[in-house]
């Protein structure tokens, strides 16, 4: 544990903690109890449970795309199992997995207790939403088991909708029905955040996680709909021959492109912002140090939310599109690079003067930082239009976005879930492997994905599975940095469950950290807190030039209140609101 | 910050013990206030889904007016503007009496918001009915888009051109492009028609709830809901009338 | 118990009450613009009618919002949500921009050196 | 395999070089920015880890110079580029040059049929001269695909419904991949084949032999003008376009390329995608003072006769020598099937930019 190795450690090493008598997962114990619960918490891990599993889908099927892909004419695929494998590990990761993520698990177990609420406004509709992931879930893995898709995730036409006889139909009503489940998220945290935040927590003294949380559901419920509407009428152009997107009928496919873009270009920043929230949380607790231009950060995020939905054509330079409207949708990309780029640099000025210590959530959000910067610098690549021509629909742009959607946002998620597994779970995990494993993700994922910006380069198309031999020492690199990346992969998984079994009860507050969700119990009650809890302190109010100061920081009256209930000034405000 | 809501203390999983709550405050939300701002914040997020989702629909009819504007003007002409009209004014006048409705629950006064609900039912059950027999002339019109799609131009003057007449493989206006209007014009229309029905069945559900005194209804933020969601169908319909019914030209 | 919020603590049971003719008066406005458009529609006013239909159907969206949904005297977020969805509406209407600068010529200055414009 | 690590792809057009340029350019950005980035994480890391004894007083948590300091770089690098490759790009997919060699690419599941104006067909190859400039105008049969020359650099969406084009110019003799880079079905991966640079002496030769290198192209061809007339004869055009037919349409000789003026007002040049449009979907764009009488063909001829008819209307202009270089008045540089005929108003930037005559008939 790392605040066992660490000589500052404000807890003994061997002090043992007794587990809280009332938490939300032994306040009942029946599956009715689990499968009807109203409690975000529960829910989040409802949530957590299912994301992990189409995780695990999707990266079967990438680890069968990179066997294949180590030989120039395959080896056991045909062409159309090979596309449908692609096209089932994109839609597993973008639709099952990496969308609801973040939002659906760490946003809804912490956006609660971050903002001092009970709950979420709607947790009726928190349930529904996950009966509808799971139903959508349902549905794709039965369109899998039917025989799958193989159009991609992006379900061009008029490939899906005149030409691909597969299931496509299926795939979209599920696709269709799991927008609606990160509505009802969105909506929910929209409300929440607007209306439930605890007396004292004003917009500046958020944690910026929840700025994180809110910017992507504004964006959720901007976007998605867009989304569901239109592969709808792929849909009912396929159930009945018509063609808004088919040209022999007198449509026009591109529109398709620019609805399914006016969404998923928006989407790639739901996969991304909330990574970045719970980065600001991680770099600054194991810097203790309050996190340098808050304001700045989070205005950046607002600033992304708002550009992101400006620049969906640069997903389509090469189509039809005017020359006059790539321009415009370049200038924007290059605009969006800079909030961007704000937040890295003030994450990375947050160390200055810190005390740093490399837990492993620590690490997670390091390699975000870094890797993000990769993965972001080289998507201006693809947001000047004249390399972009060379470069889309192919690897380099296939290199781009696993940059940034597991560099980045994989990276953030797998971070956050280290930071919050002792509040979440009240366990312990193994600091020691969590460290290795985040060690070879690192270095697995680089060995994987940079080649492959190399390859894209010298013109290797993306949705290729037989390639010029010219191409084959890339791939092999490739595929072999993906076996260390699977393996730093499975780890956690491995440790993780472990520590549910024979892992030692957290503390409420392992890391020192001074956020809401750290002034309760690990893991909380039903309700969240004793007592509501009223804020007097800015976000990430780390006091850090020496330790032993920092253990003071956190033992301040106000939090004393919330966390044992007692009032110490005895006026019913715990130290009074501003 | 009320100081009665700081001490306001709960057991740890009891949802039972806020007895000096107004029972219709769900235990999540401090106190009645925040919970209407919450309805309400979250009715109008729901409505820009909606605007979003309809919106892409009244894109892809732009576009494709755009494309083929002969073909949108010679097949708008199957459109009977006088349905659309009275339907229009039906609607409008349903949102009135909503809007009274809501109104009377503000008021808490059952005998108006029976009335006013019962009014907003029937009109939505009239225009359903008039969109029954716009569709019913479709659907004998063989412009149902589908298999059976089968257009038929007609003149500025009406009628079909006598060519047309006999062999519509020889109208001028494409049959894939007349059933792409038909497609807008009957998913629009359909996915408005949809909403009609969802706001036909909450009304009744809150119309036998009033009317039995449940204790559910003295909350007036249901029908202010309701209210919310009814108006909202009525401006997608504000849309829809000029944008199919009338298309000036020649 | 957040700042928008605390402001409408003491509404509870006395909030904003409609007056009866602020809706007939909005119910008759509606009524009237809906005839307007219907006249216009015989009318050809080029490319001019959709804008008119349009302008007018925007209108009546507007008056819908502030007074039947009332927005008018609703909270500042209440204004703000009801505001954005029409504004993103509007937004995605930027791909249509796409379809109508199409046929534009190549920048002036910017296209290749060779070519030799007649 | 070692030494199959190429870098870089061939430069084989006048497009390479300066894409490689940005290409490098962007390189630069980046590693300079994530050098500054992951040094500044290691070093501040290392100085200030837990116990270390670095100086820790007054820290800072926030500063607006900083953020001016680090929002300003970016932004106008960033801006920078954006102006250096649009202009780049407007050349890429702007007009081609004049006196371009013209070739249409038809692609189809899963193949590419490309077709000189002298008639040759090739399929999944073409030969081009080194040292003049080629445009190519596209156009799908049935999916959306991508024509992609790595070694060119250049790439474009072939599109059903709408011609598309790009031009090029080859500078170095050789043979280069071609690839399907749209993803169009199960064997997307194989929708590719060669580009042959050549010589212009060989490329004569090759000329000469009517393109007879490869195997599967036919015994030579009729130019496609030549087949255009024969479909117009086939397909009863005459009965109402000719100048000595029913006169129930206007005469389509010297159509090609002039300004067209509709009966709703509005004007349009007879381009391409115009004339595609008028064949295809006659409705939607009927010339001044004439009614809609003629009838679609839609789903009657082939996208490949189409172009053939193109080339013959092309001839019939009032320079029938332009039959086998490029016309040089072509604005389908990009989808141009929407334009401004449709729009409602005229466009004063096409017109001007068209000093061909005006045909009022
Ligand atoms: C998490 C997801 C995510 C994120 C965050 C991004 C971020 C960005 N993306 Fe990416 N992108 C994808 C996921 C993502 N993308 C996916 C999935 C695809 C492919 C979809 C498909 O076709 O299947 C794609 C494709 C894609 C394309 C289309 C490529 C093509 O098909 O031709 C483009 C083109 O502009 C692009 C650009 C950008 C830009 C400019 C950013 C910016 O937001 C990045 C900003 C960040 C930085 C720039 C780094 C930090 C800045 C600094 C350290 C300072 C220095 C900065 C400057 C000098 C400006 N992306
Ligand atoms: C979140 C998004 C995401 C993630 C995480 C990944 C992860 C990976 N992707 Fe993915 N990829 C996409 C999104 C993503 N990808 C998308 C959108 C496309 C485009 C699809 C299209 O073209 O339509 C794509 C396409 C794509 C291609 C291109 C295919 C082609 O164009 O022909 C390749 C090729 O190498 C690839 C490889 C990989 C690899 C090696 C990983 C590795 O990181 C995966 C490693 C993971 C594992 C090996 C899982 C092992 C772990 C466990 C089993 C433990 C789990 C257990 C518990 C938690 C208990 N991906
Ligand atoms: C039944 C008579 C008829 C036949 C047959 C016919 N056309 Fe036409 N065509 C017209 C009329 C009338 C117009 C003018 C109205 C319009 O633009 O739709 C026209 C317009 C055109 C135009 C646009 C000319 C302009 O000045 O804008 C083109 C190009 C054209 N036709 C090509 C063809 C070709 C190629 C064929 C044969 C495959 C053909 N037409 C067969 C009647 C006919
Ligand atoms: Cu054709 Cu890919
Ligand atoms: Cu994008």
């Amino acid at each position: 544990m790392s605040y066992q190795t660490t000589k500052d450690t404000p807890f003994p090493a061997k002090q043992t903690f007794p587990a809280p008598k009332n938490t939300y997962l032994n306040a009942a114990s029946t599956v009715k109890s689990w499968l009807l619960t109203g409690d975000h918490k529960r829910i989040a891990i409802l949530y957590l449970i299912s994301v992990s599993f189409f995780f695990a889908l999707g990266g079967l099927a990438a680890s069968i795309i990179r066997l294949e892909l180590t030989s120039p004419k395959g080896h056991f695929l045909e062409h159309e199992t090979y596309n449908k494998m692609f096209s089932a590990h994109g839609i597993f990761m973008v639709f099952l997995f990496l969308i609801p993520s973040i939002p659906a698990v760490l946003g809804n177990f912490l956006v609660p207790l971050m903002i001092g609420a009970k709950d979420l406004a709607f947790p009726r509709l928190n349930l529904i939403s996950w009966y509808l992931y799971t139903t959508a879930g349902g549905l794709i893995l039965l369109g899998m088991m039917r025989g799958g898709v193989d159009t991609g995730w992006t379900f061009y036409t008029p490939y899906s909708s005149m030409y691909s006889n597969t299931n496509v139909s299926l795939m979209i009503v599920g696709i269709f029905i799991a927008g609606f489940s990160s509505i009802a998220t969105g909506i929910n945290f929209i409300v929440t955040i607007h209306t439930m935040r605890a007396p004292g927590m004003t917009w500046f003294r958020l944690p910026l996680f929840i700025w994180a949380q809110y910017a992507t559901s504004v964006i959720i419920v901007l976007g998605t709909p867009v989304v569901a509407i239109t592969l709808m009428l792929v849909v009912v152009e396929r159930a009945l021959g018509i063609g808004i997107f088919s040209p022999e009928l007198g449509g026009d496919p591109v529109l398709f492109q620019h609805l399914f873009w006016f969404y998923s270009h928006p989407a790639v920043y739901i996969m991304i912002l909330p990574s970045m929230g719970v980065t600001s949380e991680i770099i600054s607790c194991f810097s203790r140090k309050r996190i340098f231009g808050y304001s700045f950060i989070a205005f950046s995020t607002l600033a992304i939310a708002v550009l992101g939905f400006l620049v969906w054509g640069h997903h389509m330079f090469v189509t039809s599109q005017s020359m006059y409207s790539s321009m415009v949708f370049s200038i924007i990309s290059f605009l969006v690079a800079v909030p961007s780029a704000i937040k890295v640099f003030n994450w990375t000025a947050t160390i200055y003067k810190g005390s740093v210590e490399l837990s492993a959530p620590m690490m997670y959000a390091l390699g975000f930082i870094g890797l993000f910067t990769i993965g972001g610098l080289t998507g201006l690549y693809l947001a000047s239009i004249a390399t972009d021509v060379h470069l889309t629909d192919t690897y380099f742009v296939v290199a781009h976005f696993h940059y940034v959607m597991v560099g980045g946002a994989l990276s953030g998620f797998l971070g956050g879930i280290h930071f919050w597994w002792p509040k979440i779970t009240g366990k312990l995990y193994d600091e020691g492997w969590a460290k290795l494993a985040a060690g070879l993700t690192f270095i697995g994922f680089n060995l994987t994905f940079f080649p492959q910006f190399m390859v894209g380069f010298l013109g290797m198309p993306r949705r290729y599975h037989f390639y010029p031999e010219e191409f084959q020492a890339y791939h092999v690199l490739s595929s072999a940095g993906a076996s260390v990346l699977a393996l730093g992969l499975i780890i956690p998984g491995i440790y993780l469950t472990a520590s549910l079994i024979a892992g030692k009860q957290a503390p409420d507050n392992p890391w020192m950290a001074v956020g809401l969700e750290w002034m309760t119990t690990s893991p909380p009650p039903t309700l969240n807190f004793d007592a509501t809890p009223i804020v007097t302190w800015e976000a990430y109010d780390y006091t850090p030039n020496d330790p032993e100061e920092a253990r003071h920081a956190v033992i301040n009256p106000a939090l004393l209140e919330i966390h044992t209930g007692v009032d110490p000034l005895g006026d019913g405000m715990a130290g009074g609101l501003e | 910050m009320s100081v009665d809501a700081i001490s306001t203390t709960h057991g740890l999983v009891g949802h039972d013990d806020h007895a000096h709550h107004d029972p219709n405050q769900a235990h999540q939300f401090e106190d009645m206030a925040q919970q209407n701002e919450s309805y309400i914040v979250g009715m109008w997020s729901f409505l820009v889904t909606e605007i979003m989702f309809f919106g892409v629909l009244f894109i892809a009819y732009s576009l494709n007016r755009l494309l083929h504007p002969g073909s949108f003007i010679d097949a708008h002409r199957h459109l009977n503007v006088w349905f659309g009209g009275i339907n229009t004014v039906i609607l409008l006048t349903s949102s009135l009496t909503m809007a009274l409705a809501v109104r009377a629950a503000q008021l808490q006064s059952k005998v108006a918001q029976l009335v006013f609900l019962t009014i907003t039912i029937l009109c939505a059950f009239g225009f359903l009915g008039i969109k029954t027999v716009e569709y019913t002339h479709k659907y004998h019109e063989h412009l149902i888009p589908g298999a059976n799609f089968h257009y038929v131009s007609v003149g500025a003057e009406g009628g079909p051109s006598a060519e047309a007449a006999v062999n519509p493989e020889k109208s001028n206006i494409p049959q894939g492009q007349a059933q792409i209007f038909f497609l807008l014009y009957f998913f629009m229309t359909g996915l408005h028609g949809i909403h009609v029905v969802i706001g036909i069945i909450a009304m009744t559900t809150l119309f036998i709830m009033i009317k039995f005194d449940h204790p559910f209804t003295r909350y007036y933020m249901w029908v202010e809901m309701a209210g919310l969601y009814w108006h909202f169908v009525d401006i997608v319909w504000i849309f829809l009338f000029p944008l199919f019914y009338l298309i000036p030209g020649k | 118990m957040s700042a928008e919020h605390a402001e409408t603590t003491h509404q509870e049971h006395s909030h904003h009450v409609v007056s009866v003719s602020e809706l007939f008066i909005t119910y008759g406005a509606l009524m009237g613009l809906m005839l307007l458009t219907i006249a216009f529609a015989f009318k050809d006013f080029g490319a001019m009618n959709n804008v008119i239909a349009m302008v007018i159907a925007l209108i009546k969206a507007t008056l819908v919002v502030l007074f039947f949904m009332q927005v008018r005297k609703g909270s500042k977020l209440t204004m703000l949500w009801a505001a954005i969805g029409f504004i993103w509406f509007l937004l995605m209407f930027g791909i249509m921009s796409d379809y109508f600068s199409r046929a534009w010529i190549p920048v002036p200055g910017w296209e290749s050196p060779t070519t030799n414009q007649k | 395999m070692i030494k199959n690590l190429p870098l870089m792809p061939d430069q084989a057009s006048s497009f390479a070089a300066q894409s490689d340029l940005i290409y490098w350019a962007l390189t630069l950005l980046t590693v300079a920015f994530t050098l500054i980035v992951f040094a500044a994480l290691a070093f501040l890391a290392i100085r200030y880890r837990r116990g270390s004894k670095a100086d820790r007083s007054r820290p800072l948590h926030g500063s607006h110079l900083l953020e001016l300091g680090w929002t300003f770089p970016p932004l106008v690098l960033g801006l920078l580029m954006f102006v250096w490759s649009a202009k780049l790009f407007s050349t890429m997919y702007g007009r081609a040059p004049e006196g371009s060699e013209q070739i249409y690419v038809i692609g189809k599941q899963w193949m590419w049929h490309l077709q000189h104006m002298n008639g040759i067909r090739e399929n999944n190859e073409l030969h081009i001269p080194v040292g003049k400039p080629v445009k190519l105008t596209m156009i799908s049969q049935d999916v959306i695909h991508s024509f992609f020359i790595p070694a060119f650099r250049i790439k474009r969406d072939v599109v059903p419904g709408v011609y598309t084009s790009i031009w090029f110019e080859p500078t170095r003799a050789g043979k280069y991949h071609l690839f399907c880079a749209e993803y169009c079905g199960t064997q997307h991966s194989e929708m590719g084949g060669w580009i042959y640079v050549e010589e212009p002496a060989e490329y004569q030769k090759w000329l000469a032999s009517g393109g007879r290198r490869t195997a599967d192209t036919q015994p030579l061809a009729t130019t496609m003008e030549a087949k255009g007339l024969q479909l117009y004869e086939q397909q009863g055009c005459g009965n109402c376009h000719d100048a000595d037919g029913l006169s129930r349409g206007p005469s389509l000789a010297g159509l090609f390329g002039t300004t067209v003026k509709l009966k709703n007002g509005a004007t349009a040049v007879a381009d391409e995608a115009y004339i595609r449009k008028s064949i295809l979907e006659p409705n939607d764009q009927i010339a001044d003072k004439y009614q809609q009488r003629m009838p679609s063909y839609k789903g009657q001829i082939t996208e490949e006769q189409i172009l053939d008819l193109m080339a013959y209307i092309r001839s019939i202009g009032p320079r029938p020598s332009a039959s086998t270089t490029a016309t040089p008045v072509s604005s389908a540089t990009s989808g141009t099937r929407v334009h401004t005929a449709t729009a409602g108003k005229p466009n004063p930037n096409l017109t001007a930019s068209n000093a061909a005559p005006s045909r009022g008939n």
